[in-house]
């Protein structure tokens, strides 16, 4: 019944699109990016001849160095406070049951269609000198010079926070879907108060959902760099923002090479340690 | 009940709606700035009127930028979920050797930075003198979409009983027609929800367009930013609330469809 | 009763949104170490009564006094009520024994002597040796185990059981039956069973109340329930029947299409009334004052039984025989069956 | 009129630069040559469209490309641009020697000044001098953007009225830049130098001449330009060949018509951009739109462009590491 | 037997990756218009027999007949069999009338002839007038008549069902039971029948096979395993039993620890015996050769049923008695029971 031959024909049209599509858009690129960063052409062309120069330059100049401890703190402090703000908003949504559950729910998500360097000018409105926060301050007298709140790390950070929310909302959300009332019923029924059932039922079972946000913010906030651009102040160097003014100012295309994939292993780092976590997690 | 369950009430609801406000905010004042009549952005407007809104509709640029993205994206989506569909039936469908490296290869871009893509593609695209064309910013778009409409069609395939399709094989429909006549409308949601999710992402990437397109195939968020470059006026906040407003509407049809949290 | 553990009065609750009362003036009593069963048809509001005796729903009027006190006021954590829920509601992220050791760990109660309870209880339960379990690794059977543990550990005052056994296939069911009545019997716990399934109830509650709609139709023991229905939807519910109705005169009652059919209570002639007997209750033969002889229509062999349909004048009867060796009727064949008077069970308020 | 045939494919500037090039350099030039067809396709920037050039080497399809000077230099290296023909492109004689650039491979065509833009509404003594910026009442009050060519432009400025050759050391420069650092609020305006001033999110910032000069005229004059008294170095487009191009004598034609003082001045009236071309006469009141004052034009200098495409990328990072990083 | 209608030769079947068989060596043969329970706890190969006749998996040897041919290069479309699931496997898509055309229309039947044996199909099934409804609106029982509708439409040359009552409630169970026979008995239609439940099984089939791990212990009409099963497995695997080991001698058995028991078969003295007396078929009293008393140790009353635990000497005795009214044994009662011989039986070889 099961003929071998048809069956491996069949799986071939199955894999063959998906793998030509794939291959051009995601695995030849990648090779590329790989060929040049060992590269001595300023496009990383076919005629730059092999060298370890741009990798030295990055592993050598502690200025690089730098810049990826500032990507981590950056993506680190991202990371924390979108999963500590999108953790009530998703529980809310998970708990409601009010009539407008599906317009929060999609108000929650909403932002995330709206283009992010939209967001990110909406943000300078509000946290500029001369912002909705300074101009209120200044109006009730509490301050008399504006605070710094944009163009700096703080001001990335902050609309970072809220560009990545989203992700972090439907990735909690998901995670709590394991969440059942009855294991609280009965953690109440066994003595627990609010805060215990909290504590020891709800926050333990959804912290896989909340893993997976995590991961998926520190992944996306690391590699931003629309934002830390318009809201630094061009103050906040991080890997982002150097790949691409390598890749554009200065017209260094291999030592952007370089670079890049200097920010994949810092992720795939990132990532073994979230299996792991994952994995301690769930044994 | 007692006092002290009524204030803990009350300051949650607090909390959520400063959360929400947090979360909102920026689009909040982007739509107040949009009817704004001074030709940069500040808070709060000097007067209010619709005219940006006016300019936005008479802007060429936009105006054939946005028709642009939305072929891109409409072509996007279904050539993402077209292959999407495919790879999905060989992974959850079949046993084959490879397969370990197939499903890497489709969880992958997920984790590439797209500013990382974005510098590999323009050295892959220009060799094949696809730079600034259609056919070059598809094929870039379709690598990071397909991830995605892999993902929600497998999850409905996952989902479709494997009996249902042996009752139709024992009842006489041979695998083709199993397909055409009940794999396929069952995990229509998952395609629909694919299609969404990979239009819309084609429809908003910004990142990997800048580097791909210039003029001949620019997109609407390549548009925006460039235009971002040398100027904010309420057009660019106009703009936002219409897509905004767009976007909306989309989701909004989405979770009645399927229910969101299904479909990302 | 002022003796009584648990005391039930007049029990309302009227879900917010909807008209009609999901439970309507319901009142029972507990004394302590009983176990009460709840049945009824799904909806009847059995587990909204047992959810409000948890506390975990407010009821809309009425009082719950456990040991004479109304406990209205009592947060849900503080009643000391044990809970095994249909699911059984484990926590997934915890072992054996720490799921177990939960109630006590929220009470406080040290760490040397949680683990010594702890053991205990799963011996209690059979199940020692297995604390380092991870939930997933357990049976069904294993699993409501620990759902007994775990709310046994914390010496509840009344333990709740909403359905435990509805998700165990049925040779599983009969152990657990066994094994629940054992360890209650042994504990001493005052209970209350939610079940849907008369023949769990009947073998397992010191008592049971049948309810419909809300209501409480009939409360008292097994035997009382099965054989002295209050109601035809009592009588109809528990067990399969067979139903006359005609109209007394003398000990008997004249059934139309059918005839005589003696019984034993006395009731006075002229007396329409509603007659019950049950299938298992009509034997081959035609002994005493109700014999009948008709032609067998249907016939199911099922092992220790053998269902007859015999149609007798105008109606069919349905009688089980049991399936001793020997000749046993086929079908198409004239059989005799005869019905003990008091095999005859009179429904509803003129039986008293 | 000339009966050349042939088409010449540009690749340039975007933006206002190109509706002005098209209306008043490409247009006359077709009026000249109408046998030459001539399309003009505008790239982001200029890194894209050198991006462009090497990738199509082997089979060029643009003939001339119109870049930044650095960005031209680096060209140099990958052997993108030909030579240019003195012979056909006569007007390369009255060009400077300066702006001759790799062997007449990248001709400078015109000069973008950097100046100080500030709030005319803010700002009521509007700066002179370059070491205005220093000045604390502007605490937080200026923005720059200098981690590209304007702050590898700035660094000779400063140098000069530190009195220290750049080609010597840049440590002055780096030390002035240090001196009004704390009164930046943005080393990246967003959306870009002009707009802040607009706004006035900020009262001034270091920005390029010919596009603040188009803002002053069309948004009610809030932009204010001052080119310091001490002089000023311009932003520098050239125009080049494209070695292998399949039209080379159309395109030197072009070039020619390009680099002539008719079409200079025309430029420099329309855009404020500094002529190259040692003939073009400029009135008094375009050459003080372009220069500032007398005394800043006399001060007005250029670089040795082919030594700061050496230093382009060091400079840049002197300027990230030893300036921004700490403010 | 060249006159079956389907004939299963030494059917076997080893998923890959695993070591032990499935199902292993399994011969059958069914005649035409016969109905076969295949019984057996879970996991002992009863759905991987069906799949296999169905063509779902490929058997890893052994033979399959039907009217004399081998279907093994049969694909699945092409075998002509009805097949109703466990969930029914309705396609939720279509609506019930569509439901019931797809094996039509897959067979290029026409328009119009398919609508008319639709109509007949869903009459048969007694759903005239739901072709239009959609799949989630049918109640459990109707989406069952449902997929019965759907397999038999077809005119199947054989119809298996792969526990099609395991989803629903009691009550329902027991009315689909009686439906699916009647409509196999109408049509005539060869079936195979999986289920796990042994009263299903027993009221339903012509003939039942009993299988443990992959094998089948014994086959034989209802009757002949519930009174004369074959193995230990079977007879504790159908129905519940008090089992015996103990020594023949002339007509009756010596009983360590607890008495002699005569029997009806005929058994060489000195032979080891294995006999079983079935709960149900105990009474109470002392006729006939076995006669015992004993204390009653535990009661339960279940209605219809009093399951009685008497100590008789070392061992107790379960029995099921009849709750006739009158006087019941109580706890801690001297009880005498007596068994028939006739409802004695030997397990095993020596009988037959
Ligand atoms: N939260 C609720 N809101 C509104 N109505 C409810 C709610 N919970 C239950 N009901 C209704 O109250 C009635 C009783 O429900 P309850 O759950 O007590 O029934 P039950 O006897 O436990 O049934 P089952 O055997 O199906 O579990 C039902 O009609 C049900 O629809
Ligand atoms: N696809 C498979 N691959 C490997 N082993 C299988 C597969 N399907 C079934 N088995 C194994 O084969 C044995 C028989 O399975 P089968 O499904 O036939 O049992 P069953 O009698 O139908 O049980 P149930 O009553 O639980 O449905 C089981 O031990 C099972 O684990
Ligand atoms: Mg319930
Ligand atoms: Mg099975």
């Amino acid at each position: 019944m099961t003929d071998k031959a048809s069956h491996r024909g069949l799986l071939l049209w199955l894999l063959l699109p998906g793998l030509l599509a794939l291959g051009v858009s995601f695995v030849m690129p990648m090779l590329w990016l790989l060929r040049a960063s060992f590269s001595t052409s300023a496009f990383g062309g076919p005629n730059g001849e092999w060298t370890l120069a741009n990798y030295s330059t990055v592993i050598f100049d502690p200025f690089y160095w730098r810049v990826a401890t500032n990507t981590l703190t950056y993506g680190l402090s991202v990371t924390f406070f979108a999963v500590l703000l999108s953790y009530p908003i998703a529980l809310f949504l998970t708990r409601t049951t009010s009539r407008w559950r599906g317009l929060l729910t999609a108000l929650a998500i909403a932002p995330l269609l709206t283009s992010g360097v939209v967001r990110t000018y909406g943000w300078m409105v509000i946290l500029g000198d001369r912002g909705v926060i300074n101009g209120s301050l200044q109006a009730l007298a509490l301050t008399d010079a504006p605070i710094r709140l944009a163009n700096n790390f703080l001001g990335a950070t902050i609309a970072m926070i809220e560009i990545l929310m989203p992700y972090a909302i439907l990735a909690i959300l998901s995670g709590l879907g394991r969440l059942n009332a009855q294991l609280e019923e009965a953690a109440a029924m066994l003595g627990a108060n609010r805060f215990k059932v909290f504590w020891r039922i709800i926050l333990p079972l959804s912290l896989p959902g909340v893993l997976t946000a995590a991961l998926l913010v520190f992944v996306l906030a690391i590699s931003g760099f629309v934002t830390p651009r318009l809201m630094g102040g061009g103050r906040v160097f991080v890997l982002g923002t150097e790949v691409f003014s390598e890749a554009t100012v200065t017209l260094n295309w291999p030592l952007a090479a370089a670079l890049a994939l200097l920010l994949l292993i810092i992720f795939s780092s990132v990532i073994i340690l979230y299996r792991r976590a994952l994995r301690a997690l769930e044994a | 009940m007692n006092q002290t369950s009524l204030l803990a009430r009350w300051s949650w609801r607090l909390l959520i709606t400063a959360i929400y406000l947090f979360l909102l905010a920026p689009i909040l004042i982007v739509f107040i700035v949009s009817f704004d009549t001074r030709q940069y952005l500040a808070f709060p407007p000097e007067s209010y009127s619709l005219g940006s809104y006016a300019l936005v509709f008479q802007n060429a640029t936009f105006i054939g930028a946005f028709w642009r993205s939305l072929g891109i994206g409409i072509v996007v989506g279904f050539g993402a979920v077209a292959i999407g569909t495919l790879l999905s039936l060989a992974l959850t469908r079949h046993r084959f050797r490879g397969e370990g490296a197939v499903n890497f290869l489709v969880i992958a871009p997920f984790i590439v930075p797209n500013i990382v893509l974005g510098v590999g593609l323009v050295l892959v695209l220009a060799n094949f003198g696809l730079l600034d064309t259609y056919p070059g910013i598809i094929l870039a778009h379709l690598g990071v979409t397909i991830p995605y409409t892999v993902r929600t069609v497998s999850m409905s395939l996952s989902s479709v009983d494997r009996r249902v399709e042996e009752a139709a094989m024992v009842h006489g429909a041979s695998p083709l027609k199993v397909f055409w006549r009940i794999t396929l409308p069952l995990i229509r949601p998952g395609l629909i929800a694919g299609w969404v999710i990979a239009f819309l992402i084609s429809f908003d990437e910004t990142t990997i367009s800048l580097f791909l397109v210039s003029v001949k195939a620019s997109t609407l968020p390549t548009e925006i930013y460039r235009y971002l470059e040398y100027s904010t006026d309420p057009q660019i906040a106009a703009l936002s609330v219409i897509l905004i407003l767009i976007s909306l509407v989309v989701v909004i049809a989405l979770e009645r469809l399927i229910g969101l949290r299904k479909a990302v | 009763m002022p003796d009584s553990h648990l005391i039930v009065e007049s029990l309302t609750k009227t879900y917010p949104g909807s008209t009609a009362s999901s439970v309507d003036h319901v009142d029972f009593n507990l004394q302590k170490g009983e176990m009460l069963a709840l049945l009824g048809p799904s909806g009847c509001g059995k587990t909204t009564i047992l959810r409000m005796v948890a506390g975990l729903i407010a009821p809309s009027s009425g009082r719950i006094l456990l040991e004479g006190r109304d406990i209205a006021q009592l947060p849900v954590y503080r009643r000391n009520m044990g809970m095994v829920f249909q699911s059984y509601a484990l926590f997934p992220h915890m072992n054996v024994a720490e799921n177990v050791a939960f109630g006590l760990e929220m009470r406080g109660v040290p760490k040397a002597e949680r683990a010594d309870r702890v053991v205990r209880a799963l011996d209690l339960v059979k199940l020692s040796g297995y604390g380092e379990r991870r939930i997933t690794q357990l049976s069904g059977g294993q699993q409501q185990r620990c759902a007994i543990a775990r709310s046994l550990v914390i010496e509840p005052d009344l333990l709740l059981l909403d359905e435990p056994l509805s998700n165990l296939d049925a040779k599983l069911r009969e152990e657990m039956r066994d094994e629940i009545r054992d360890i209650q019997a042994r504990t001493g716990v005052t209970s209350i069973f939610v079940t849907h399934d008369q023949d769990e109830a009947l073998s397992m509650a010191d008592r049971m109340a049948v309810m419909s709609a809300g209501r409480i139709e009939q409360i008292g023991t097994p035997r009382e329930v099965f054989d002295r229905p209050a109601t035809e939807f009592v009588a109809g519910f528990i067990g399969a029947g067979n139903f006359f109705s005609g109209t007394a005169s003398d000990g008997q009652a004249d059934i139309p299409g059918f005839g005589r059919l003696a019984f034993s209570e006395p009731v006075p002639a002229g007396t329409a009334v509603r007659l019950l007997v049950r299938p298992h209750r009509i034997v081959l033969g035609d002994q005493g004052p109700n014999h009948f002889s008709g032609v067998v229509e249907h016939l199911v062999y099922r092992g220790q039984l053998l269902t007859l349909t015999v149609r007798v004048g105008e109606r069919t009867i349905v009688a089980d025989l049991p399936t001793h060796a020997g000749k046993l009727p086929a079908l198409g064949e004239t059989v005799s069956l005869s019905i003990a008077p008091d095999d005859v069970t009179l429904i509803g308020e003129a039986a008293s | 009129q000339d009966a050349t045939t042939g088409s010449v494919h540009i690749v340039g500037f975007s933006g206002v630069f190109a509706d002005n090039y098209q209306k008043f350099i490409i247009e006359p030039f077709k009026a000249q040559h109408p046998g030459i067809e001539v399309t003009y396709e505008q790239s982001k920037n200029s890194a894209e469209t050198l991006a462009l050039l090497t990738l199509q080497k082997a089979d060029p399809t643009v003939d001339v490309a119109l870049i930044d000077v650095a960005v031209a230099i680096k060209g140099n290296a990958e052997g993108l641009f030909a030579p240019l023909d003195p012979a056909v492109v006569t007007n390369l004689a009255d060009t400077p020697d300066w702006a001759r650039i790799g062997e007449d491979r990248n001709i400078a065509f015109s000069q973008d000044n950097l100046v100080i833009l500030y709030n005319t509404e803010t700002v009521s003594e509007p700066p002179t001098s370059w070491t205005d910026l220093k000045d604390p009442k502007y605490q937080g009050r200026i923005a720059a953007r200098l981690a590209d060519t304007r702050g590898v432009i700035l660094i000779p400025i400063l140098d000069k009225i530190a009195g220290t050759d750049y080609k010597e050391s840049i440590d002055p420069a780096i030390a002035a830049i240090n001196e009004f650092a704390p009164n930046v609020l943005t080393w990246d305006p967003a959306p870009d130098c002009y707009a802040v001033v607009q706004s006035g999110e900020v009262d001034l910032s270091i920005c390029w001449n010919g596009r603040a000069q188009y803002l002053h005229d069309t948004q009610g004059g809030i932009i204010g330009i001052s080119a310091p008294k001490e002089g000023s170095i311009g932003q520098t487009n050239t125009i080049n060949l494209v070695e292998g191009s399949k039209n080379a004598e159309a395109a030197q034609l072009f070039i020619n018509y390009a680099l002539s003082a008719e079409a200079q001045a025309t430029f420099a009236e329309q855009s404020f951009y500094g002529p190259v071309n040692s003939k073009v006469e400029l009135t008094d009141a375009v050459a003080a739109r372009i220069y500032g004052s007398k005394e800043a034009q006399a001060a007005q200098t250029s670089l040795d462009w082919p030594y700061i495409a050496t230093v382009y990328s060091d400079w840049i990072q002197r300027i990230n590491r030893e300036v921004i990083a700490f403010n």
